[in-house]
């Protein structure tokens, strides 16, 4: 058994065909009863899903729960959210990859599968929150017979621009990275499955792992990792920017995008979490996905949760020493204690609570409690986004504007269609593509086998 | 950059068929002594010291990238500028029109996005893909190249080229077999 | 196994994406050249009116002044249409039994007015004052063009805000004196368009409420 | 023509179909071919393929000027019957706003928002059609020959079986042609009814004059005023005159004084200095000891002598005697001290003091206010006394009137045959001992005029739909006499008919015109007096009569008897008071009133009890419980409770003029199945004053939909108050709310960009002066289009008007239970809240597509077709004065769409589902200005250019014009030391700025904590 600082991270010796059967071969095994039964799921939530949306487009926004004064409310927390979550798979693949991390290897295939499809889930709001979606063009600056351009000062051309470089970054850090297994599943392909080998020929682009590839594509798949680094930090920062240039009472605030970037990570991790322990139970990935990668993890969701928790507190002393009565009042009065303060109270539980118990080696190596304490994680970080918008808008400046929220079933629709999406994706991807990095795997195998340290790039 | 495999001559190349990272590298250094320059390699993965036996010089691609990565941030900032600015100057909430610190994210984004665009083509142009047909493919075999198996190819173009010496060289090292490649 | 892909497929492939980029720049680019035709906007398209009326005739021929039958765009927002009787104050004594005038002539007996089609439509959230322009030396030519010489109306300007930005930026350029704006055939003299623009105050009103309300 | 007006289909690109309301094709044609205007039909105009009509005039109608309004001066005469001069804007024919007529006396140019709404029943789509038989709910068409027949054909027995019921009115015409018609069925009788008709008042009147004279107040000249449970400011005659007057004096240096004595907070309790919070029943008694107090000699100075102290003090204990023995009166220091100083402000008035009271009191405590103003010297000072205006009061009517309860026995009893009801609503409205709806059904002809299938209507054999008073002619009298004309602006919408054409059938006359009726009425200037809305010189001189003080201390009527309620029934004693918005029920179908929060409660769509804090304590009920409360005939009314400050322990307050119970399918759907109908509460007897009342929890709860949740300022100082004497003694009130703030940002003044430097137009509020009568909000709505969003869009926080008023109670309470906030004397603050058009525009900034940006004057534009509706706009206003059209409205709530949109204004756009409005300064009425003066090459004079709101208001509080015009009002009030701006440390330099309250308080009563405060 090959150890790297005492925790396996790959358990047996398993040779290069092995590691192929069991990595790449999972595409071409028969799908099984569960397999269909989840999909049933997933597309059923995934038709509410687009209900919902038709309904928003056709009826307008008034189906949803928002109103004066909460302008923003599910729309903007969900998308938030999963931004949030799209976060965790380029920093596992990208900053963990020119830190030289070598427990990254396994999960950061699927934990980029998980970004982009939070980050498709994400891309939903922003378009369906407008008034009127159908013009959400004008955001773009192009030559229109109006002479009219976008407004570089808003936060919200920001935030498209954001969104929509990490998403396609991250779709070609994360394509790139599957050439040479797509290759492979090329070359695997079993002599019935003729058509699929064609798709797979397709995708790999002709990949023969020729040395002189190679020499490439460890420069740009290095390059695209070190662009992808600041990439991770600037987007949520933006999407931070939403908030912090505002004068909202609880918005506006310049440790917004720390907190922000800190608060996504931690977020996302949790999900690689919640989505790594059913896999790696399914899959039988036991020998490839190790306690070593779980305790990894765990102590990532410890450090960026204790950031999250030290925001929380800055944000209240700031508060206070501000001395200003809005916030006063919005930090000590609304959040603890007006309509809706129970979400407070399970975001500090989940946050700020759970987090603790990642104190514990023995918790984190326990993929049961280490599941369930990710998806407490889940809700907590979904109730901080609610937290800072709903609680912050129902109570500003003029007490005569103050209001209370409540959801409808549209905005409930939305939010669990979202999931029923992602969910489609994800076991569509998990089906189709190899969602371990197979050539990475091999790669580990023999540098573990000699003993010396992975190479990286720069 | 795309390497030809294919020259004058009965025969196009040597391929050898190694079932290690390790037994390959020995054969390139084999071969290499020989003074074989015109070598190939292909493998599941990148091996490590590879590259330094094979002489392959380091990747340019980022010098290329780099000045087209400035240029997305330059186009981005000045079409900000341009709009907001010199187009159509609106009296938006008493700020300036030319607000440059409000300019900076798009700007940054932009870079990284014409980089990254960027990085991705070239480095399939430099690696010659896409190329879905390649004579080595017809090579019985050649699939394994993407699971467990390594192959050295030698090609003939090389002018110490020699079948004979190659085939040697391989049996050297322990090759599973070295197969002629018809041109 | 044979090779997965026969040797053609490279070229096949090349070809493929060199289409798929082309569509792609195809997408984005046909609305934005679409919006710039006169399909799109509706120019140089003779509408048929109820009534064969001829500007031609009326204005080039007989030399009749605009403001005689669009009595009210020196007061009013709108330059109007002409009521029947505005019609009828000639036709009853000229051409009074011409058949081209029948429906005319059919309007004013029943009292239900002449069905005209709309040339020049602005939307509902455009507010344009035709008092204004005209009062501050903006000839009708500006926008409508050489009426004079049009058998049918037909709209010579795009009528897209930024038309009407263009001119709201540097209306020297089409500016005349106040007693010739009715005048089609005026050329206003080089140099004139800033001094009449010095002389009537005219400004440069680009800010949303000089139109939209 | 643009067809701006008339095509409201027009589809573009930027404006998909719906953004413009399309009315029934029907309903507008009919309509604009009665107005001559046939160019309506450009409504088919559709699609851009094939171009829209355009259809010019047949003969383009005199004076007109397309696209230019023009105005008419007219006459709304009030529920009580006397006439506000209007001035009404018409554009292609159709009615679109209402102003004040400033030649009106009882006017001034200003206008309450009841006057503002009556455009909207002019166009509401409930109002009756034509002629109709009844057959039960059954409306059958007939024709106006039925009327004729019915009402000319003579009687044999000299019309003893015919009875007349008409609503109070001033009008010299019907009383001419009522006297004609009396005179032609001598036996006929005729009863004068409204629920809000100033009974008590003129009983008062006869007992102190005897003669129901009708008194004039001059507010501007009083320097302490008493309203005894009296609310001048909206309530009676002369109500718009009297705030005029009023806000004059709220002005410092000369401020008046005002204390009150009310049962719940009414708007004017609202503006008090000094307010004490009692049952309706205390006041007589009450009144009784400011009498006595006046004549102690300890300060009543040389009120205490006087020829007539001793009547006066005989009056006070007839007073005492009439009013129910309250052990409260002996153990209340607040009220003992509140009196002694009322005293001896009064006596040191030197007369120049009004007393006021209200129809809640009885007929005595009115005499008794007069015999005050005589004694104290105020006749002819502050109040001046004139003939009664109403046409029941004229000795040939008055002799021939008959009131209710008299008319009912005589129906029931068979005696009447026909019954004509000429307007108003006696089957709902009617006291419930009375039952008239029951007795009604026992003539056998019943001629209802009436604009709805209202009850009545629905009781009646032949229905006549009633003109609107825009539609017919007519007229009225002001509180002086001076008479006013009304005409019609458009033929009858639905073919209605006026009271003046039906009297007029009664009198003989088979084919009447009334406007030839109304000319040889007012044969002198009749021209001049349709251009000017008002007849010269037809103003009564006030009369000089002497009070009866022989009369007035004559004995007492008996105190009304006590019966202790059931154990486990709390005691309360109800007052009723007509609604803030639907008076009576009068104007109940009307949606922009319904939706007009209600001063103080906010509440919309609904009446609700208001009930203090401890009473709803005993009760065990919170707002929105259901409570029942019975009368001691046991009648029940079930209705919301809805906690409100300030009002009296032990009393509840019911708004009348809901649950109206109307036919579905007919009738007043706006107004179907709104609220609770309180009338079954009120009696003859009792009138307003319902003793001896119980009240019970019902267990049920009913939601209440209110604009504002939240009435305390959490000590933020966005609404400041200060006191005479503070002021004086530091006059600057607010230094750190005003002038310029720091700031890193390079100033980009407006004029920078796109355009010269030409107005900054700003506004000013006067929150000293604003009383929350709400004319404002409904002036803003009927200007710019504003949709109504109904109960459930309130409910939700979506409602749209663009100016609403804030309402903050300034007594210490806490912040976050309803129950405890209510305090006895809660110290309202009223502060409009509408865009602040700041120059460092928080919305701007955000918004990602140019929408809201700065124009060149210092207006904050919001360009509604370039809105993608993100609300982040909404977001960072940090006074949310941001509108979002969630739903196409004129979809969602039905009463948008159809024949109301013809009342829109062609000048402002209609806005489309998904975008974001809000106030604009009436930029539409700047632009037009702005093109006339340049048109003219005239620089723009100081008030040139009005708000809806500024135009509308009685009180004057809103100034605006440009800060670059010297001397301008609002660059003044902007210079006051009472200004300041809301949320200055924000830095967002509003363009909209408040001038501080300032109070009058009498040194002589504690203050409470916050007097000094600035709002703390």
């Amino acid at each position: 058994m090959i150890r790297d600082r005492g925790e396996a991270l790959l358990v047996g010796t398993p040779s290069d065909a092995e590691i192929s059967r069991e990595l790449i071969g999972t595409v071409y095994r028969p799908r099984g009863r569960g397999f269909r039964l989840l999909l049933a799921v997933a597309l059923l939530g995934t038709g509410v899903l687009f209900t919902c949306i038709t309904i928003t487009v056709t009826v307008g926004i008034g189906t949803w729960g928002n109103n004066i004064p909460v302008g923003w409310a599910f729309g903007i927390i969900n998308f938030v959210w999963w931004i949030g979550i799209g976060h965790a798979g380029t920093f596992i693949s990208a900053i963990l990859y020119l830190f030289e991390q070598p427990w990254r290897t396994s999960i950061n295939r699927f934990a980029e599968g998980m970004t982009l499809f939070a980050v498709m889930q994400a891309g939903l709001y922003p378009l369906l929150h407008l008034g009127r979606p159908w013009f959400a063009y004008w955001l773009i600056p192009y030559p229109s017979t109006m002479g009219t351009w976008p407004n570089f000062k808003s936060a919200l051309p920001w935030d498209a621009a954001a969104i929509a470089t990490y998403f396609t970054v991250s779709l070609l850090f994360w394509y790139f990275g599957l050439l040479p297994d797509f290759a492979a599943c090329r070359d695997q392909a079993p002599p019935e499955a003729r058509v699929r080998r064609v798709l797979y020929g397709l995708l790999a682009l002709g990949w023969r792992g020729s040395a002189q590839h190679h020499r490439h594509y460890r420069l740009t798949y290095g390059l695209l990792a070190a662009l992808a680094t600041p990439l991770v930090l600037s987007v949520h920062s933006i999407v931070s920017t939403d908030f912090a240039i505002t004068m909202v009472p609880g918005w506006h605030s310049t440790i917004f995008p720390p907190f922000f970037v800190a608060g996504a990570i931690f977020s996302g991790f949790a999900m690689v979490v919640t989505l790594a322990v059913p896999v790696r139970r399914v899959f039988g990935l036991q020998r490839v996905i190790t306690k070593r990668h779980f305790d990894a993890m765990g102590k990532m969701i410890l450090c960026t949760g204790w950031i999250v928790t030290y925001s929380y507190i800055v944000e209240l002393f700031i508060a206070w020493y501000s001395g200003d009565e809005a916030e006063v009042y919005q930090f000590f009065i609304a959040r603890p204690f007006s309509h809706g303060s129970w979400v407070w109270w399970g975001m500090m539980l989940c946050n700020v609570g759970v987090t603790q118990l990642f104190w514990s080696r023995r918790f984190r190596t326990n993929t049961v409690l280490v599941w369930f304490a990710a998806l407490a994680i889940n809700f907590g970080m979904w109730a901080e986004r609610y937290v800072i918008i709903v609680l912050g808008l129902q109570r500003d400046y003029l007490p005569s504007s103050w209001g209370d929220y409540l959801p409808t079933w549209v905005d409930l629709g939305l939010f669990g269609g979202t999931m029923c999406f992602f969910l489609l994706l994800f076991i569509l991807f998990l089906r189709y593509v190899p969602f371990i990095a197979a050539w990475e795997v091999k790669e580990l195998a023999h540098e573990l086998r000699h003993g010396h340290a992975p190479t990286g790039v720069i | 950059m795309r390497h030809r495999l294919f020259s004058r001559g009965p025969v196009a190349g040597l391929v050898g068929e190694l079932d290690s990272p390790d037994a390959l590298l020995a054969a390139v250094r084999a071969l290499r002594a020989r003074g074989f320059t015109k070598l190939d390699t292909y493998g599941p993965f990148p091996v490590p010291g590879l590259e330094e036996a094979l002489h392959l010089p380091r990747s340019g691609l980022g010098w290329i990238v780099f000045p087209i990565a400035m240029a997305g941030a330059g186009a981005a900032y000045l079409v900000q500028w341009w709009t907001n600015a010199v187009d159509y100057p609106l009296n938006v909430g008493g700020r300036p029109p030319h607000a440059a610190p409000a300019f900076v994210p798009i700007t940054f984004e932009m870079g990284v996005l014409s980089a990254a665009l960027a990085a991705l083509v070239l480095a399939l142009l430099f690696s010659g893909l896409p190329r879905l047909h390649h004579p080595l493919f017809e090579l019985e075999g050649f699939e394994r190249a993407s699971l467990d198996r390594f192959f050295v190819v030698v090609d003939a173009a090389d002018p110490a080229f020699d079948l004979e010496a190659a085939r040697a060289a391989l049996g050297d090292v322990g090759a599973l077999r070295a197969v002629e490649l018809a041109p | 196994m044979a090779a997965p892909f026969p040797r053609w497929s490279d070229t096949a492939l090349r070809v493929a994406l060199v289409v798929i980029v082309l569509f792609v720049i195809a997408l984005v680019a046909a609305p934005m050249i679409w919006m710039r035709t006169i399909f799109a906007t509706g120019q140089t398209f003779e509408v048929d009116q109820p009534v064969q009326f001829d500007h031609r005739h009326h204005v080039g021929d007989d030399g009749i002044a605009c403001q005689y039958c669009h009595t009210q765009v020196e007061r009013s927002p709108r330059a109007g249409i002409p009521a029947t009787e505005v019609c009828m104050g000639c036709h009853s004594q000229v051409w009074h039994t011409s058949p081209m005038l029948e429906p005319v002539r059919r309007a004013w007996m029943s009292g239900s007015p002449v069905p005209w089609r709309r040339v020049h439509k602005l939307p509902d959230f455009v507010f344009f004052n035709h008092s204004i322009h005209v009062g501050k030396g903006v000839p009708c030519t500006a926008c409508h063009g050489r009426v004079d010489k049009m058998p049918l109306v037909q709209k010579v300007a795009p009528l897209t805000m930024g038309w009407c930005l263009d001119c709201h930026r540097a209306p020297e350029q089409h500016l005349v004196p106040l007693d010739r704006v009715a005048d089609p055939a005026y050329v206003p003299k080089p140099g004139e368009g800033a001094e009449l623009a010095k002389a009537y105050g005219t400004r440069h009103l680009t800010h949303c409420t000089t139109c939209h309300r | 023509m643009s067809d701006r007006d008339h095509d409201h289909h027009a589809e573009t690109p930027e404006f998909p179909a719906g953004v413009d309301v399309a009315p029934d094709g029907i309903a507008r044609r009919t309509f604009l071919q009665l107005v001559g205007a046939s160019a309506a039909l450009a409504a088919s105009g559709c699609a851009q393929s094939t171009p829209p009509e355009m259809l010019p005039y047949h003969e383009q109608p005199e004076g007109l000027v397309e696209g230019v309004p023009l105005h008419y001066a007219t006459t709304l005469s009030s529920v009580d019957g006397f006439g506000v001069g209007v001035v009404v804007t018409t554009r292609e024919g159709r009615p679109l706003k209402v102003e004040g007529n400033p030649d009106h006396p009882d006017s001034l140019g200003a206008t309450h928002a009841w006057e503002q709404a009556a455009i909207w029943s002019l166009y509401d789509p409930d109002r009756a059609r034509g002629v109709a038989r009844m057959q039960g709910p059954l409306r059958v068409p007939a024709t106006w020959d039925a009327v004729t027949a019915a009402l000319t054909a003579p009687r044999s027995d000299g019309g003893a079986g015919l009875r007349l019921v008409m609503r109070p009115t001033t009008s010299p015409l019907l009383a001419e042609l009522l006297g004609r018609a009396l005179r032609r069925h001598p036996s006929a009788r005729v009863t004068f009814w409204s629920p809000l008709a100033p009974g008590h008042a003129r009983a008062g009147a006869r007992l102190a004059f005897g003669a129901p004279l009708q008194p004039r107040y001059d507010f501007g000249r009083a320097d302490v005023i008493v309203a005894l449970d009296g609310d001048f400011l909206t309530r009676g005659p002369g109500r718009i005159r009297h705030q005029a007057g009023f806000a004059a004096r709220r002005r410092p240096p000369a401020m008046a004084r005002l204390y009150v004595v009310e049962p719940s907070l009414t708007v004017t309790g609202g503006m008090a200095d000094h307010r004490l919070a009692r049952p309706s029943g205390q006041v007589p008694s009450i009144a009784a000891e400011l009498v006595e107090a006046l004549l102690s000699s300890s300060n009543g100075g040389a009120a205490a002598r006087g020829a007539n102290a001793e009547a006066l003090a005989a009056c006070a204990r007839a007073l005492r005697a009439s009013a129910p023995p309250d052990p409260s009166a002996g153990n209340d220091p607040r009220r003992r001290a509140f009196v002694a100083a009322v005293a001896r402000d009064l006596a040191a008035a030197g007369g120049r003091v009004i007393l006021y009271a209200d129809e809640r009191q009885p007929p005595l405590v009115h005499a008794l206010c007069h015999a005050l103003h005589a004694h104290l010297g105020a006749v002819g000072e502050t109040v001046t006394l004139h003939p009664s205006p109403l046409v029941e009061d004229t000795p040939a009517i008055a002799a021939r009137a008959l009131d209710i309860k008299s008319l009912a026995g005589e129906l029931r009893g068979g005696a009447v045959d026909t019954l004509l009801v000429l307007g108003g609503n006696p089957a709902y409205d009617a006291p419930a001992d009375v039952g008239f709806a029951e007795a009604m059904t026992h003539a056998k002809a019943r001629v209802v005029l009436s604009p709805y299938s209202d009850e009545t209507a629905l009781a009646s054999t032949l229905h006549v739909a009633e003109a609107h008073p825009f539609e017919s002619w007519g007229d009225a009298r002001a509180v002086d006499g001076t008479v006013s004309l009304q005409q019609p602006l458009l033929q009858p919408l639905d073919g209605g008919h006026s009271a003046v054409e039906l009297l007029a059938l009664l009198a003989g006359d088979a084919a009447p015109r009334p406007e030839a009726l109304l000319r040889a009425r007012h044969a002198r200037g009749f021209a001049a007096a349709l251009q000017r809305g008002l007849l010269d010189g037809t103003a009564t001189p006030p009369t000089t009569a002497a009070i009866r003080w022989s009369a007035l201390a004559a004995t007492p009527p008996a105190p009304p008897p006590v019966t202790p309620p059931p154990a486990g029934l709390v005691p309360v004693e109800v007052t009723l008071a007509p609604d803030a918005s639907v008076l009576d029920g009068t104007l109940a179908n009307n949606a922009w009133l319904q939706e007009l929060p209600r001063p103080f409660t906010k509440l919309t769509w609904d009446n609700a009890a208001l009930i203090g804090p401890t009473t709803a304590g005993a009760l065990g009920v919170s707002t929105e419980d259901l409570i029942a409360v019975t009368d001691a005939a046991g009648r029940t009314v079930e209705i919301p409770a809805l906690v409100a400050p300030g009002q009296a322990d032990g009393t509840i307050t019911i708004a009348l003029g809901y649950g109206r119970a109307v036919a579905p399918g007919i009738g007043e759907r706006t107004a179907r199945g709104v609220g609770r109908n309180a009338y079954p509460l009120l009696t003859t007897t009792g009138g307003f004053l319902v003793k001896h009342a119980t009240a019970r929890r019902v267990g049920a709860r009913h939601p209440l939909a209110r604009t504002q949740g939240h009435f305390s300022l959490e000590g933020r100082a966005v609404a400041l108050s200060t006191t005479l004497s503070a002021y004086t003694a530091r006059p600057v009130v607010a230094p750190h709310l005003r002038g310029p703030v720091p700031t890193l940002m390079p100033d980009v003044a407006a004029r920078d960009l796109g355009g010269p430097r030409t107005n900054e137009w700003a506004m000013a509020i006067d929150l000293s002066t604003c009383v929350s009568c709400n004319a404002c909000t409904i002036a803003c709505q009927a200007e710019n289009n504003t949709f109504v969003v109904g109960k459930e869009g309130v409910l939700k926080g979506r409602e749209m008007h663009w100016l609403r008023i804030d309402t903050y109670y300034r007594a210490p309470v806490d912040t976050r239970d309803e129950l405890e906030r209510a305090t006895d004397e809660p110290r309202p603050i009223h502060e409009p809240m509408l865009c602040q058009h700041c120059e460092k525009a928080p919305c701007e900034y955000v918004c990602p597509v140019n929408a809201t940006v700065h124009s060149p004057d210092g207006l904050n534009e919001m360009v509604y077709n370039r809105c993608v509706g993100t609300r982040f706009c909404s977001n960072n206003c940090p006074y949310k004065v941001r509108r979002f059209n969630w739903f196409r409205w004129t979809e969602e709530v039905p009463v948008n769409a159809g024949r109301i949109s013809l009342q829109q204004n062609p000048d402002v756009t209609v806005r489309e589902r998904g975008v974001m409005e809000k106030c604009t300064y009436c930029v539409q009425r700047i632009r037009r200005a702005e093109i006339a003066a340049r048109l003219a090459n005239r620089p723009l004079a100081d008030l040139e250019v009005r708000t809806a709101c500024q135009q509308v208001c009685p009180s004057g509080a809103i100034t605006f014009g440009s800060l670059t015009q010297k001397g301008s009002l609002v660059s003044r009030a902007h210079e006051s030391p009472r200004n300041f701006s809301v949320l200055h440390e924000l830095g967002t330099r509003p363009r909209t700025q408040y001038l501080a309250r300032i109070e009058n308080p009498t040194p002589a009563l504690p203050m409470t904590s916050s007097d000094k405060g600035h709002g703390e």
